[in-house]
């Protein structure tokens, strides 16, 4: 669904999200947290990619080109491209390949370089795949994965990333790149990038189901490479106002999804 | 200040009668991106507690029909931090702020008190003795009239700031507890908090909310909480703050019909920030069309004689 | 008879565990033309008195955001056209029969059920403790554990058909009531009833109900029903029927893991006459997907051990 | 709007309603009742018609020709055709006009002569008025009101019915038609059907607001012609489940709009 929204389009930034009243009656009463999948600002129009599995976004799929929809945005913090990375990852699983194509874009755009990085993509079947020809464009190479086989690999993505990883040793005893300012995206989380070999993986970003982002965690605190993960939980206010969206804080306590993520380097946070 | 709209409950001095609800409006920093929050009649931050408090491990929220689940468990960074943190920016604005307070124990509820009361220019303290969400106190405090005096006694004697006191509609009497309140000196009463509900999740087989039970809030409550705020008009004399469920300006009309003196509003600057904004616009217009000269003359007046 | 679904309550045999409400069924006639109501797991009559009741003026119905608010004021023909009229086709149906009784007095309680447990067939008395609606009795009857008790253990006297007590919601414990019923010789609980609500007609500046309280039901007041079904459950060790807001077979599924033996579909019907086949059907499917060999293994199953 | 339901235009009749579930979701959660302004066997259809005034209404009006309609009819009865009336007159007011389409259609049917009776109609304004062709077309004279005078006789509708008998005394002691049989319409209410002059109303149905209803009732009674009158109230069940759309009875006690009615004698009812 494209949304003309030029305010939203000029200021969005990877990772970040809208929030969508689908009903102007009280069922659903909350709004919907959606991640904007691509925002331009010359056409002033963002895009949002999702899965209809409830009330609400089977209402918002029932909407007509040319209505009006009642948003919130841009609401959270994106994704942070450091300067200096030469090599991300990016590992998607399922709808959460949304947000990771306006990422890889900005990736793009900001490091141009032959080969911008590697995605990692996981569906459940082929038929579930979108943005692949989109991932490519942007100078990604691209591996899928599907549940079934029934395109790419057959299997999780983050297995993919385990194996290429494996393959290519990072050398973690060389120094670290001077600079981790960041080019695009906010302060935080701060991350520190390391160089590597040549194609050797300097930062990972994943977006997917919980058990994906747990397992990339896991690959990224293993292999000492720094990730950025996108994280949802459910909302109220969408703004930091209710506390309602908690994620656990690696130092104790709660974080709050909508303000302080939805991306969360992985080591602040328990999942 | 439009004096027809205008309105002092016990003495906090307020230019409209729509507040926005404790827990519902964190801080205040995060509507500010939103709207001017000085346009609104007051503002209630979230429940403050002796010592920070981490809250409830999530889920926090979830959806029912025409309302919401809460089981967020008070988190809040704890009055000292308030006090500097939260205080210094709040403390600019130019309309009243209210410290909704929360404890474990009488002596915690008193020792807050107490040091808010330091804190030049706030309005008054709303006393929270109805959180459903916590191990110790809240709710329990408000569901014995015995204890709910014990409470805002306390309170009462450790500010000269006004006290009003919450109240929790998982009562058999309202009213009672009211009574209660008030004759340990409460200025105010704030009703309805949130309803005890649950939800349990079939494929887990297990409740949602890791406490199981949590609090209710929204449009679906609304009927309940404009009954109660009926009640407690009918029981005593000081200004009651309505809210529950108010998501549009009818629905503030309502409860100062009923006889609130003043409505707030919670969940509904969750569907959309602006309603207070839209509330109080309406509200301005009915007074107009219907030539009412102060709020004062709908106070209750949906009562007979 | 499909042995997974059947369930016993207190020696009335269901062949599922999904029954109509009070009140929202009347006495069966009326939904007939829509379905065959052999389908269902019992019926439970309109309230019946002693003497024939003419309700309260109109309006009675009134809506509010997924609830409706209802002051029907116990309108029935009373105990002895009952039998006349309703009670020759009620006791055609295959089906279990429960008739709905309620008093002013605890006399009459005892009057009605002595009278009802002549007719051959009937196979209990529901026991309404807690119709908001009616001038004397009903829900002060069951506001209170020692006069609920008292109700009960009159109806207990007066018949050998299993009883079972309907309680309110509008109490700080429902578990005190639940256990004066249970001690008083209750054989089954039914909850809840409405939640005591109102509203106000902003235009008139008056309430929208003569008898200005009514009584809330609906999707709304789901969250509450469940959590006070789970406390019930926890409190006494007989059957309980889990009823409001029950919508779709998620929901029936929810009472039933939070305790109640059977459930009751009161405003659903309203919404759409067929709810509880769709109900029973849904049920089943879930029973068969999770290879579940007996309803009773749900019965509760999301308690803690 | 017009919706395909041969079930229902079979066994329609005027003054009966259908029930409908304007929202699949929870708001609005009841269904609105809303009378059946025409029902054509031939084409298997029935039209209704109706003013958008709150939730459930605007609902309504948002769909779109070829969406389906969760809908629950033909509920209540209708008007009592009794044979041997000649002359009758209906009264209608704003979109109380709608049921009334049908009625005078189902007289013409039933009655067919020269002029089947006469309808006096009042709208707001101009603006609001329908139907009057279709009224015209079926034999009827009619008499247009308007609230603003912009067309028509400005003022009520009752005040032209009270006009018209005044102008045309009937004759009250001839006999009385022996059949009262209807023709069309369930048994009740009961209705006996007087010989009067030419063109002299022998029985009178109206449906429109309340006052116009009380209105209708008194100038009835006074003028001892019989009027059946379609009342409204708040529905939730809609087939006599709930009690919950009581009108009070004349005999003390209350009825049922829904299932007792909406058509009442007006001698039946209090108003
Ligand atoms: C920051 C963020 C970004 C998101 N971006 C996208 C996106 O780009 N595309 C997309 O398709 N979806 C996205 N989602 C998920 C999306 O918000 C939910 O699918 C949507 O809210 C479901 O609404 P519904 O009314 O259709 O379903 P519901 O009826 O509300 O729920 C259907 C199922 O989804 C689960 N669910 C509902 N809300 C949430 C939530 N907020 N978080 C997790 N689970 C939930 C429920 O438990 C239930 O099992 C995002 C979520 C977050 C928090
Ligand atoms: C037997 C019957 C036949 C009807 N036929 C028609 C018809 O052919 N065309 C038509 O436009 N309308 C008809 N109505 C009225 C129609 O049912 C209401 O206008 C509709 O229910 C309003 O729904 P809403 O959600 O749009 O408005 P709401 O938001 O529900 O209400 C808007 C206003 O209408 C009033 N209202 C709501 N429901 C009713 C009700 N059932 N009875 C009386 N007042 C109500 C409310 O008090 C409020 O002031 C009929 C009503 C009945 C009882
Ligand atoms: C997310 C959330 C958090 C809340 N936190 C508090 C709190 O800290 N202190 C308190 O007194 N009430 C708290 N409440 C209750 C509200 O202030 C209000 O009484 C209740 O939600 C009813 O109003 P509403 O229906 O308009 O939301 C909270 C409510 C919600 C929904
Ligand atoms: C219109 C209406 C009439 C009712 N009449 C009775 C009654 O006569 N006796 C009774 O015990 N409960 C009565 N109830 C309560 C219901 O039986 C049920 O307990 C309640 O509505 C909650 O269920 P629900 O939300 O599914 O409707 C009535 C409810 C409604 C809506
Ligand atoms: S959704 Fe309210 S704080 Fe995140
Ligand atoms: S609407 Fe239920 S009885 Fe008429």
């Amino acid at each position: 669904m494209v949304l003309n929204c030029p305010e939203i389009a000029a200021t969005a930034k990877p990772g970040q999200f809208i929030h969508i009243r689908c009903s102007d009656g009280l069922s659903p009463l909350l709004r919907r947290p959606i991640s904007i999948a691509m925002a331009d600002i010359d056409t002033g129009t963002i895009e949002i990619i999702y899965r209809v599995v409830g009330e609400g976004t089977k209402i918002l799929a029932r909407k007509k080109k040319g209505e009006t929809l009642d948003i919130m945005g841009p609401l959270g913090k994106g994704f942070p491209i450091p300067e200096g990375i030469k090599f991300p990852a990016i590992v998607g699983g399922g709808i959460g390949v949304a947000p990771l194509l306006f990422l890889a874009k900005a990736i793009n755009t900001a490091n141009k370089r032959e080969t911008a990085g590697i995605i990692f993509a996981g569906f459940s079947s082929d038929d579930e795949t979108f943005g692949t020809f989109f991932m490519e464009d942007c100078g990604f190479k691209l591996e899928i994965c599907t549940d079934d086989g029934s395109r790419g690999y057959k299997g999780f993505p983050t297995d993919l990333l385990e194996k290429y990883i494996n393959d290519r040793k990072i050398e973690n005893d060389t120094a670290s790149v001077n600079s981790s300012k960041e080019i695009i995206g906010p302060m935080s989380p701060h991350v520190e990038i390391k160089a590597g070999g040549k194609n050797a993986i300097d930062i990972i970003y994943a977006c997917g189901p919980k058990p994906l982002l747990a397992k990339v965690k896991s690959i990224a605190a293993g292999a000492g490479i720094p990730a950025c993960l996108s994280l949802e939980e459910r909302m109220a206010c969408g703004v930091g106002a209710c506390l309602g969206c908690a994620v656990k804080s690696a130092e104790g306590g709660y974080m709050k999804v909508c303000k302080d993520g939805p991306v969360f380097e992985a080591s602040q946070v328990e999942i | 200040m439009d004096n027809k709209f205008s309105i002092d409950i016990c003495g906090i001095p307020m230019k409209n009668p729509v507040m926005v609800a404790s827990g519902t409006f964190s801080f205040g920093e995060e509507y500010a991106k939103f709207y001017d929050i000085n346009k609104l009649g007051a503002i209630v931050t979230k429940g403050l507690t002796l010592e920070p408090k981490t809250g409830n491990p999530p889920p926090r929220i979830y959806e029912t029909p025409a309302g919401i689940l809460n089981s967020i468990g008070l988190e809040n960074p704890g009055v000292e931090a308030f006090i500097t943190e939260e205080w210094p920016h709040l403390s600019k604005l130019s309309i009243p702020v209210i410290a909704n307070i929360d404890g474990d124990t009488v002596e915690d509820y008193h020792k807050i008190a107490w040091r808010l009361s330091s804190l030049e220019g706030l309005a008054a303290l709303e006393v929270n003795i109805s959180c459903p969400n916590v191990e110790k106190g809240g709710m329990a405090f408000g569901q014995d009239p015995e204890s709910a005096r014990e409470v805002i006694k306390a309170v009462r004697e450790a500010t000269h700031l006004p006290v009003i006191a919450k109240l929790s509609p998982n009562v058999t009497s309202v009213q009672k507890i009211a009574e209660a309140a008030v004759s340990a000196g409460a200025d105010a009463i704030s009703l309805i908090n949130t309803l005890l509900g649950m939800a349990i999740d079939i494929n887990k087989k297990k409740p949602v909310f890791h406490r199981t039970f949590a609090g209710l809030s929204g449009p679906a409550v609304k009927p309940i909480a404009l009954r109660m705020v009926w009640e407690v008009y009918k029981a005593v004399k000081v200004p009651i703050i309505g809210m529950g469920g108010i998501t549009s300006w009818q629905d503030a009309v309502e409860f100062i019909l009923a006889g609130a003196s003043a409505v707030a509003v919670g969940t509904a600057s969750f569907v959309d920030p602006l309603t207070p904004l839209h509330i109080i616009a309406g509200f301005k217009q009915y007074l107009a069309d219907q030539g009412i000269k102060s709020i004062g003359e709908l106070i209750g007046a949906a009562h007979p004689f």
